[in-house]
């Protein structure tokens, strides 16, 4: 086993990978820029190196000076976590060759998933299903459309390359199909230097349900359940849960199947994410694989008591995986809410700042993985997430209420966050009832609007708060006295 | 006291009177409350209206507070308070009246140019920041008189990055 | 089910039973005492009414304060939490005599068990295996010595009210004999206002190893699985976990049978704990049962992935139980820790006194049902828990590491507490083995010294502290500052 | 500056020079230390040794400050200050010099009659706090000269419940 290990990331995520490595008695190395010297993860890690600028290409993006931040501290494998260079090929290669043992697959099967073209080659040719489309980059935008006619409109034009919703295209209709595809391209080309694109039939409405799984390097191969992931703003992830409120333990059988099968297909190693689009029929299809740990990795762990990133650490350094998929039973429900550093009422544009004042929920089945703390500051240069707040409860209604008490629990003075919209969506009809398809929130909150039906209250607060000296004069029984405080000296500020 | 608070567009006009240090007398439009309340710390308050018992979490700002209540913010404004200061600064909860980011950004599009005729709403300029982008939209009807951003720059909070002259009759 | 609960308690364990409350959709009513204005257990209730002295007698002992505080918030239950009333049977009584609902077993089951003497005879005429002893209270003490030959010394001489240790002696030799059951009769008559005694053969090295048993009213009998809580002090557990080291499946079987057995026996109904001893044979013997919630339920709650409050109180609304013995299965290893305010270098001696600073351990597996936070002066009227840190790992090993590393992250200043003392017995040799016996303190730790040795960085803390102003001078890029504060115009006081 | 700091019984001499406003160098009989901090709050600090990083949390009251590292509380004094300011405070680890109770109890029994000679450790005055009794014990040999406990009376800290003529020869 490792005695030390470098996080090549930031933020709770990273806090979270150095808490399980302090649990097995492996030493931590933090990597940090400029703008996060007194970030959570630095305040976590055994040993930090500052590696640059705040800018990601000028710090964790740099492959150089990460490598040369594991060297020179003796590290012996580095964590990616998930984001930055957790998905690059280039430098999972370049820890190999330096020596140092990448936490993570093979840079080859990260280069293959990482080309959707290439991926859905391998599915196809190990017997996973993949969604009707073309099987090669499109060439020739102009001839296109007879491919587009075999497989049917709605269509979604795809590049290769990337994620997060760039390169991509819905077409409804024939005439659109040209402008859709050169534009896709452009758009590709520009964010991932890389313009290929395909087409496939858009399945709408349609679940997001992805399995993780978890591979060592003797070829034992496990999944532990799905996670459905359907409730998306901007392509992007806002809440998680598991079970899928779709899912019949048929189903479940089937795609657990087709998941293992997918990191057979691939040659995969270590832990991955197998994604896949379930439509309103319950028919599934292959959609990606994610070749890193998952932001919503918290909701399996709470349902299964496996601590995966344990596992990622275990299987890079060689071990067998100890675990047979007959080992693996999930016990309740669990749902993660993503809390970002953003505006719900100003189309989740983010909000970042000083964090004044931070309450964090906690009690029975409640777990927040959190990456700042109070007194810091967000900083605007990366990703906004400031913490996932992940619930457990016995049935997923029990998880529900759970979850809405938790989040009105977690105050979070000085950013914006989307609590108050988490709350009302969890509360919603819709929600309840499980219709969790990725067009959610289109198709539910579009127009929401906070409901301040405690604006009397607010009105009284900001009275009352005028009332109250700002430190409470502190005199109790046991002769004890707080140290004195300037506040002491302020008193009103009004009266 | 007498106070004029304004949360979003509305402003209650509300009268305390401290009994002791730990109860008062509300008047408002909402009819009078008795409320006992105690502070738990800098951030939070514990008030008790007929029984009730509420925490609020408060920021302090610029005579703006942010508070929350059960998992809700209110920006609550002391009118009194901003007109004495002038130096009146946008309440977090209004609509921005000026094309300018609400946070340090990269440009990533210029749509417009200076003479075109913009509709209130009508996206002008794409910025980035945090991995995500936004569309800083025209906050009325008008005719752009002056671009002050280019594609790749960066941007401040407070910088126009579009002057827009208001169409008279909007 | 109810609208409205009235929580007959304070602290940790009514903030814990408020939360289920809220999660169910229950409203709340706290009571406190003057000592309590500020606690956590009024801050998370819906209502609160103030209920008199901080002299529990005055206050959370006094029955008809809190049947009025009930009747006059419109609560339709009670929900007694442990220890002050939850025990009583003649405030259960006095509930049902009120028109409120008692949540926890009927009076006369609390009556019959919480005599020591009579809860003997209900185990022995329902099959359960009891130590040997004397079947009845001793009435002549002069008359005892041809018992306690029968039953062979060593012997313990035991009250058969009350309990925490008083009117309980060890007698090894016969010439002890009759003034140990003189003296613990004095002081059960004066602790318990019943001096009535009686003697059983003293089992050590022995485990102290319970079951926690959900009971309907429809005669439907459920064991949850054991507990472990041989981890004591003075008489009082510190560290509780499940599975029980010695547990096997067979073993469980039985005693899982036994437990189930003893509820049957005594007419239980609601949540309840049958305690066993089990010697170092594996030979299990009934010592009582704890006709409440326990302060180490969440062990179970994390491995069973059930809520024992919201079973309790859908028993209480005569709800029958969804579930059967064999919906359940536990799956982890869970740990728990007490965290009292007291001093683990001057015996464990009480630390009341003002929470200056906390920060409380989070991230994966971990669970801190706290009463208090920073800034709350901890009474010194009460019992001196202020949180019960509880861990769930997938192997005890797991749980073990995870404990450790929740323990360091948790800052208490202010009032002292044994975590240091918690961290040296989860990382000793024989807790690790598994030999948690009940003299395991005495035997290991009765000459614990702490750990000094960061004493030079503690120094260069005093130092550093003292070089930067308190309060950081914070500009940050995105043109918001903080409230100016007082702190900013202090500066460095000694430079 | 030079620093006289007591911890339990140990009084270590430490120099501090600060280079700018997050590193100094310290110089002690431990030898010379590099280090590099930064404050996350009032009560917490961050410490970066020679490349090893340490939180340090920190409670001050009356020239004494409570450092926990890794869990561990260190009560650390300035003797320097606890000499100029005259009004010296017993540190809270130490081990106590005179029969008071550590905090406000309750007298259960009094073992002791004036007149007494007692033994260092020896058992003197039972009493009960928080639902635990404790015995408060002799800190010396010597002779019990007078005694101001009642058993059921409340007792607060620095009250000297039983006085003790030291034996001269201890």
């Amino acid at each position: 086993m490792f005695t030390k290990i470098l996080i090549a990331n930031r933020g709770e995520i990273a806090v979270r990978i150095m808490r399980t490595c302090r649990e097995m008695g492996i030493a931590t190395v933090a990597v940090y820029s400029d703008a996060d010297s007194r970030s959570l993860h630095v305040l976590s890690a055994d040993q930090a190196v500052h590696i640059g600028d705040a800018e990601p290409s000028k710090s964790y993006l740099d492959i150089d000076k990460i490598i040369d931040a594991a060297k020179s501290t003796g590290a012996e494998a580095i964590h990616p976590g998930y984001g930055f260079l957790a998905e690059n090929a280039v430098f999972a290669e370049r820890c190999e060759s330096s020596g140092l043992t990448f936490i993570g697959p093979p840079p080859q099967v990260i280069r293959d998933l990482g080309d959707k073209i290439t991926a859905r080659k391998i599915m196809t040719a190990g017997g996973v299903p993949v969604i009707p489309g073309t099987e090669e980059g499109i060439d020739d935008i102009s001839a296109v459309s007879a491919d587009a006619a075999k497989i049917g409109y709605p269509l979604l034009v795809k590049a290769a390359a990337g994620g997060g919703g760039k390169g991509m295209r819905v077409v409804y209709d024939p005439t659109d199909l040209e402008e859709a595809c050169a534009s896709a391209s452009r758009e590709a080309a520009g964010a991932f230097g890389n313009g290929t694109i395909f087409i496939e039939k858009y399945l709408s409405p349609s679940r997001h349900v992805e399995f993780q799984i978890l591979a060592d390097s003797f070829g034992n191969v496990i999944h532990l359940n799905e996670r459905e992931c359907s409730i998306q703003r901007r392509h992007q992830k806002i809440i998680e849960e598991t079970p899928s409120p779709v899912m019949t333990p048929e189903l479940r059988q089937k795609m657990g199947e087709a998941a293992v099968a997918a990191a057979r297909a691939s040659g995969y190693v270590n832990a991955g994410t197998v994604e896949f689009i379930v439509d309103s029929q319950g028919t599934f299809y292959f959609l990606e694989v994610n070749t890193r740990l998952q932001v919503e990795h918290p909701v399996t762990e709470m349902t299964t008591g496996i601590d995966l990133v344990r596992y990622q650490i275990s299987i890079a350094a060689g071990e067998k995986l100890s675990l047979v998929q007959k080992d693996i039973s999930a016990k309740g429900h669990a749902i993660e809410c993503r809390i970002y550093a953003e505006d719900p009422e100003q189309g989740f544009f983010p909000s970042p700042g000083i964090i004044h004042y931070m309450k964090e929920p906690s009690g029975p089945g409640i777990r927040n993985d959190c990456g700042v703390y109070t007194g810091f500051p967000v900083p605007f240069e990366y990703d906004p997430i400031v913490s996932k707040l992940v619930v457990h409860g016995n049935t997923r209604k029990d998880a529900i209420s759970r979850m809405i008490r938790a989040l009105q629990e977690y105050i979070i003075l000085g950013i914006k966050t989307p609590v108050p919209f988490l709350i009302d969506v969890l509360k919603s009809e819709p929600f309840v009832n499980g219709e969790t398809y990725t067009d959610f929130i289109d198709t539910h909150f579009s127009d929401w609007l906070m409901d301040r039906k405690n604006m009397h209250t607010a009105q009284i607060a900001f009275l009352v708060d005028d009332m109250l000296p700002l430190k409470k004069q502190v005199s109790h029984g046991d002769g004890i006295l707080s140290t004195p405080s300037p506040w002491q000296t302020l008193g009103n500020w009004r009266l | 006291m007498n106070y004029q608070l304004k949360i979003d567009d509305t402003v209650a006009s509300l009268e305390i009177q401290a009994l002791d240090n730990c109860s008062a007398d509300i008047v408002s439009d909402s009819g009078n409350i008795h409320v006992t309340y105690s502070r738990i710390s800098e951030n939070q308050i514990y008030i008790s209206c007929n029984g009730e018992g509420r925490n609020a979490y408060i920021h302090r700002s610029n005579g703006t507070k942010t508070i929350i209540i059960d998992g809700v913010p209110y920006y609550v404004e002391d009118v009194d308070k901003l007109t004495q200061g002038g130096n009146r600064k946008k309440a977090p909860g209004n609509t921005p009246q000026e094309v300018t980011p609400p946070m340090p950004s990269i440009v990533v599009k210029v749509m417009v140019q200076t003479g075109d005729e913009v509709a209130m709403g009508q996206g002008l300029v794409v910025v980035s920041a945090m991995k995500m982008e936004t569309t800083l939209k025209a906050p009325y009807d008008g005719m752009v008189t002056g671009i002050h951003a280019e594609e790749g720059g960066k941007v401040m909070p407070g910088e126009i990055l579009v002057d827009i002259k208001k169409n008279e009759d909007a």
